[in-house]
């Protein structure tokens, strides 16, 4: 694949724009950060109409059948605003499993639903760690039982997919999570997220992968949802740059633009930087998936929009003085958005530590 | 006067004996008006204790103490968390202002006891939307009217504006002036007609600053506490008030032990993540950063106490620490993985990770911005030049916006 | 026209096949003179077998390529540490400037030849000692005397002027007028009466460096290359003919390969440096920066391929790369300990960390220093204002010094 | 020890000041960079002549009998030129090794000849391990044999401190650099610290200590060295600080002095800050010589100071533009000087790994 987008590829992107434009608003996304367990379930509707949650489920499943590139398009649409639910990329990743996974039966029940917008949550993180090298999470004669953490959209979702232990190594199972799973909601500097933990009670669960086949495939999906995640960054950083520059041409102090003062100029040079080189390392990810590179890329994307977002998060408030202080300024729904996200599949330690391992071909 | 071990030991045994009553545990969860109500119990208490108005003199109600009993003091109160927020404007600021500059001395006097007794409080009036960095380019008017002014502006970030009785308040009695030139600072009753004040929430969804409109305020002349023409340089003065207060090489977060604490429990990749390199350089350096400030901090008292100036350098604390606990916080956060999502709106900021990182934000920019801060040492420590300046020497109303 | 692939191949087989006589190693331990003799050579072998003036024209003496090829054969080139760096100012700035500009254009076609075949070197005579980033504050005065010129002055920093034999130069026609419109281009014989050149030497003991001294050199007016007073509207023209050329994440330092093999075989406190958080974040980081950069690269490429004008974000990479380069180079060196303390004065700074963190302050500041680039970006992409320039607008004699 | 300078104090470090000014140029100290083998021994009799090299020894062996402080003072004026000798830290670690070792006879024979001027050396360093764990120089039967790496002052000094093994643990012996030791000179960046490689080859030592109090006194003995080349290395900082504000409010581009740009503005205030919070540091350090405290602090100052030096470096260069790196102006010396320090005593990760380790109580 090219790193230059495609005239369908910038205009399925743009159409994520104006759809995003359209429905979300800072007021609307402010009421949804005190009040636990709501997200904003009427523009994931509008979303799942306009196909996000299609995009990389095949035609044959009742999906749009394209692939990271035109995900990733719409997740920057998405951390631009930044959208209240949690719902894009667990489910394009949760496909992505089906469709590698070994369970065609699965994969046939499961897709559809995913395309038609079905919640799903990823249950990988235990403690602290984002991939425990030994699952607490127990999968025993179909059923698993055991703490998931901060799983994600984990307060509503219907079916999560699990990193969990077979007593003799890893698995990757599917469950749709029933009455048997007791879902402990956090409350949480960024509510719309739908933060859980999640004890499964003997919850049934398909495995799709299993053994060095699960491990593989466990690491291969934190790539690719890095690499979504690293476009929702992007997006998010992006729409900081560009405020704190509108910002810094108009607002005037000591009888000039406080963009002349050369520590907000070049201050917001350096964060266009760190942009554009988040902006690189995401295409260059999302247009080499499937290749051996793909891993390293997708270390690379992620590591460089956290910083991207984290430093636009710091740094655009600190240009905004004051007003970037204020609730209702919303600055902070993007420092908020920015934390979540850094969290979310894995910390940016971990990822330094995988992809030293992967350029210093350490294994595992 | 008491020596500075023994004052540092009085202190330390009289807010132990309190901090079952006042301290963090007794405040949390409490609804807005209790912890107004504790606050108050509290600032009372200190007062009858001898532990308020600590270097003011006695006939102000005051101890008679020196600058640095009153450091020391604020030093050993830091840890407790005691509900002191609602008077570090009021006592720290706009009180003093007014035991300095008020026409009225009985008058004064009265104030004085009043908000040593935590009965009134007083707010500061300086900042508006027009700029917060730019204190001098404040627009709101006070026009003679006979005896009296007439205020008519608005005012932001107003620290307690709500719950205030008074305030002192800079405004611009000519716009034909220069803009330094054109300033004049009054005192205000903030229960007469024509104010109206708005608490609005921060980003930690915090309420304790306000907007304040002034709709024809009248005051008389009585209530003015600077010459005319003479509110900034009186504004300025009342900055170094400030100057002999606890400084705090956490940034006003929480403590290094407490991450080192949490380093302890956390792994990256299955390994404690106080092994790895990048926590302990971050640990390192964050403790020499800290330890380099202290002993700035001590240095400067060990000078006061030999009746020296301290150093400028004591400027540095604010901009430091605060950047530094900004990072240490996230840092903190990201370390605790999916364990570091949740918030505890309720929890004290020198105790919980997510408070200190929401507000550190504010903290670089409250009191001086960070890029201020680095102006004041360029420029007041080192003699470099001015930035460029075009709305000096000219009429304010001629500054281009 | 080639294929790019193509053209790759063969530029790599040719490449490889000169290497051992021109290559790093065949350099190593010349003397001056051997290493200009050997750098002259390595040209003339471009020359003949057609990789010199890649995206010249034919009539030009040149390949008639696409500047893609000239890229690609640069991007080849580097890693061999050829004896190229005569040639950089030469073929790079100031024969296209002949060419675009002499009046005498058979004189012009045949000091092109020359130049391609390494016989002849060419000077840039731009910075003074008043001022590198701030070119068009230069003093060197072009008095009119007849049809001709007289140049006084002096200039700094000119790459190579001790081995030119021609150079161009902007000098100051008139101090009357604005400092921007009072200069004007023209070329220069650098063995003409009144030219002194005296080589310094740079940090890293390096002399490739010169001040040129101009007493009352005559030119005629047919040496002149812009009209007059166009000077410096022909000087930042020349500055883009450079834009298509090879850029390198690695900042012109040594590849990040180098810095991990380096890694494996040091220890910290006994154990392996590799596995260390903080060397293992530096080499992660870096890896991830100049990934993007080399993918920015890399999407410009394909663009020009498109017949698309490549984005902007492509200034990025001097201003990050060198940076990042300087940090890695301190790091390398104190990772080795008493190890790191030994320096080859003759090694090649992408295959030695001392090297490159000695000349890294160079390219921070040589070609536009870090502070004029971030200008630039927040300029001319992002749109933010322009700097106070009390400069601007008066006569050059006026603004004060 | 107070943390404020006496009287006597600020007039020892007043008077290092003023003979380092008086002897040391910028052309001398360039002269001293490219030939291998060559220090400012004029320099080094003149100090000695001024008492550096008695200020840690006592009186009762011809020295000044003073401490850290007063060393520390002079380190600092030292570090401000800097000077073209490495002599001073040496004898002054090599003192206080003899003051705190067992052998008497040692301390009667040497205190005397390094209070007079003796070049001593430290031979710690094997490869890039500052102490190595277990010393692959070895001592037996009175006698080093082996290699060590980068040793400072190795070309020329009369007397080194070697860290070595006896086969059942460390040693700390002091030896006479005599015919049986191999010096082989390192052509250095920074040639005047006289760095060398030194192969032992049978020669005699006076072991000072051993097994575990050869291992606390080396720790004791780093610490304090790492103390003085801190105050150097603070020197360096505030020289450069002062030469980068000096050159601001002079040179002037686009019509203004170049102090007037933020970019230029800020980065001098900054490093004001680093040099305040070294010097903050150092102070302390020297001042709790002998607590509990003082292996945290001197750990502090190092890295400060490094911090410090390293950024000076680099920023005072960047501020100097195009002069910043010429031979003439000779920035580079103090460039050169702030490499060879951070590693002189140990890198600065070495440093945070130990203090790090007295922070958290973890076992060494």
């Amino acid at each position: 694949m090219s790193i230059l987008l495609g005239e369908d590829q910038v205009a399925f992107g743009a159409a994520a724009g104006r759809l995003v434009a359209a429905r979300c608003d800072t007021a609307g996304l402010l009421g949804l950060l005190e009040p636990a367990g709501r997200d904003d379930r009427a523009f994931w509707a509008a979303a799942v109409a306009d196909g996000w949650s299609a995009i990389v489920v095949p035609p044959a499943y009742g999906g749009l059948g394209l692939g990271l590139v035109e995900l990733g398009q719409v997740a920057q649409a998405a951390g631009a605003a930044p959208v209240g639910m949690p719902w894009l990329a667990p489910g394009a990743i949760v496909a992505r499993a089906l469709l590698r996974g070994d369970d065609r039966a699965a994969a046939q029940a499961w897709l559809p639903r995913l395309a038609a917008g079905e919640r799903a949550a990823l249950a990988f993180a235990e403690g602290c760690e984002a991939l425990p090298g030994t699952p607490e999470v127990r999968w025993r004669q179909g059923a698993l039982r055991g703490d998931k953490h901060g799983v994600v959209g984990g307060l509503a979702a219907a079916v999560a997919l699990v990193w969990a232990g077979d007593g003799t190594g890893p698995v990757l199972a599917l469950a749709e999570l029933d009455g048997s799973v007791a879902r402990r909601g956090i409350d949480s500097f960024d509510n719309s997220r739908l933060p859980a933990d999640l004890a499964f009670g003997g919850t049934a669960a398909q495995v799709l992968a299993s053994g060095e086949a699960a491990h593989d495939l466990a690491r291969e999906l934190m790539a690719a949802w890095a690499v979504v995640l690293a476009f929702e960054q992007l997006g998010g950083a992006e729409a900081l740059l560009w405020r704190a520059r509108d910002y810094a041409v108009t607002r005037r102090a000591f009888g000039q633009p406080i963009g002349a003062f050369q520590s907000v100029k070049h201050r917001i040079a350096e964060l266009y930087g760190l942009v554009e080189i988040a902006r690189a390392n995401c295409l260059h990810a999302a247009a080499c998936d499937g290749t051996a590179e793909f891993a390293r890329a997708a270390a690379a994307a992620r590591l460089s929009a956290t910083e991207a977002y984290d430093t636009a998060a710091r740094d655009c408030v600190q240009v905004h003085g004051g007003l970037g202080t204020t609730w209702e300024g919303g600055l902070h729904l993007h420092m908020r958005r920015a934390r979540s996200l850094a969290a979310e599949c894995g910390n940016t330690l971990r990822w330094e530590d995988w992809l030293v391992d992967a350029i210093a071909g350490i294994a595992l | 006067m008491i020596a500075l071990d023994a004052w540092r030991a009085q202190a330390r045994a009289w807010l132990a004996s309190v901090a079952p009553r006042f301290g963090k545990e007794a405040a949390r969860g409490l609804a807005p008006e209790a912890h107004l109500a504790l606050g108050r119990a509290y600032q009372r208490a200190k007062f009858e204790a001898g532990f308020a108005g600590i270097n003011w003199a006695p006939e102000w109600h005051g101890q008679g103490l020196t600058p640095l009993h009153k450091v020391v003091f604020e030093e050993e109160e830091m840890p407790f968390g005691m509900p002191m927020g609602y008077f570090g404007v009021s006592l720290g600021i706009s009180v003093p202002v007014v035991m300095q500059m008020a026409q009225d001395r009985d008058w004064a006097r009265e104030r004085v006891l009043a908000a040593l007794r935590g009965d009134e409080i007083w707010c500061q009036l300086f900042s508006e939307p027009s700029g917060g960095s730019d204190l001098a380019g404040l627009r709101t008017r006070a026009e003679p009217d006979g005896n009296q002014w007439r205020l008519n502006g608005q005012k932001l970030w107003t620290t307690w504006a709500q719950h205030s009785d008074y305030g002192v308040i800079v405004a611009r009695h000519d716009p034909a002036l220069p803009k330094h030139k054109g300033l004049t600072y009054f005192w205000l009753d903030m229960h007469a007609p024509g104010v109206t004040v708005r608490p609005f929430r921060l980003a930690t969804g915090d309420a304790h600053v306000n907007e304040v409109f002034l709709d024809e305020v009248r005051i008389d002349d009585t209530q003015r506490l600077s010459p005319v023409g003479g509110g900034f340089a009186a504004a300025m003065a009342t900055l170094m008030i400030e100057r002999y207060s606890a400084a705090d090489p956490a940034g006003f977060g929480p403590p290094l032990e407490a991450f080192v604490a949490l380093a302890r429990v956390r792994t990256i990749g299955g390994r404690p993540a106080l092994d790895d390199g990048r926590i302990r350089s971050v640990i390192a350096r964050t403790y020499a950063m800290r330890s380099g400030l202290d002993a700035i901090r001590t240095r400067a008292m060990r000078m006061m106490e030999a009746g020296m100036e301290p150093g400028p350098e004591g400027a540095l604390s604010k901009l430091v620490s605060v950047r530094s606990r900004q990072r240490l916080s996230e840092l903190a956060i990201d370390l605790s993985g999916a364990l570091g999502l949740a918030w505890d709106q309720g929890a004290w900021v020198k105790d919980d990770w997510v408070q200190s990182w929401l507000s550190a934000p504010t903290m670089r920019i409250a009191g001086g911005a960070d890029e201020m801060l680095l102006n004041t040492i360029a420029e007041r420590i080192l003699g470099l030049p001015q930035d460029h300046r075009p709305d000096k020497g000219i009429a304010f109303r001629d500054v281009p916006v």
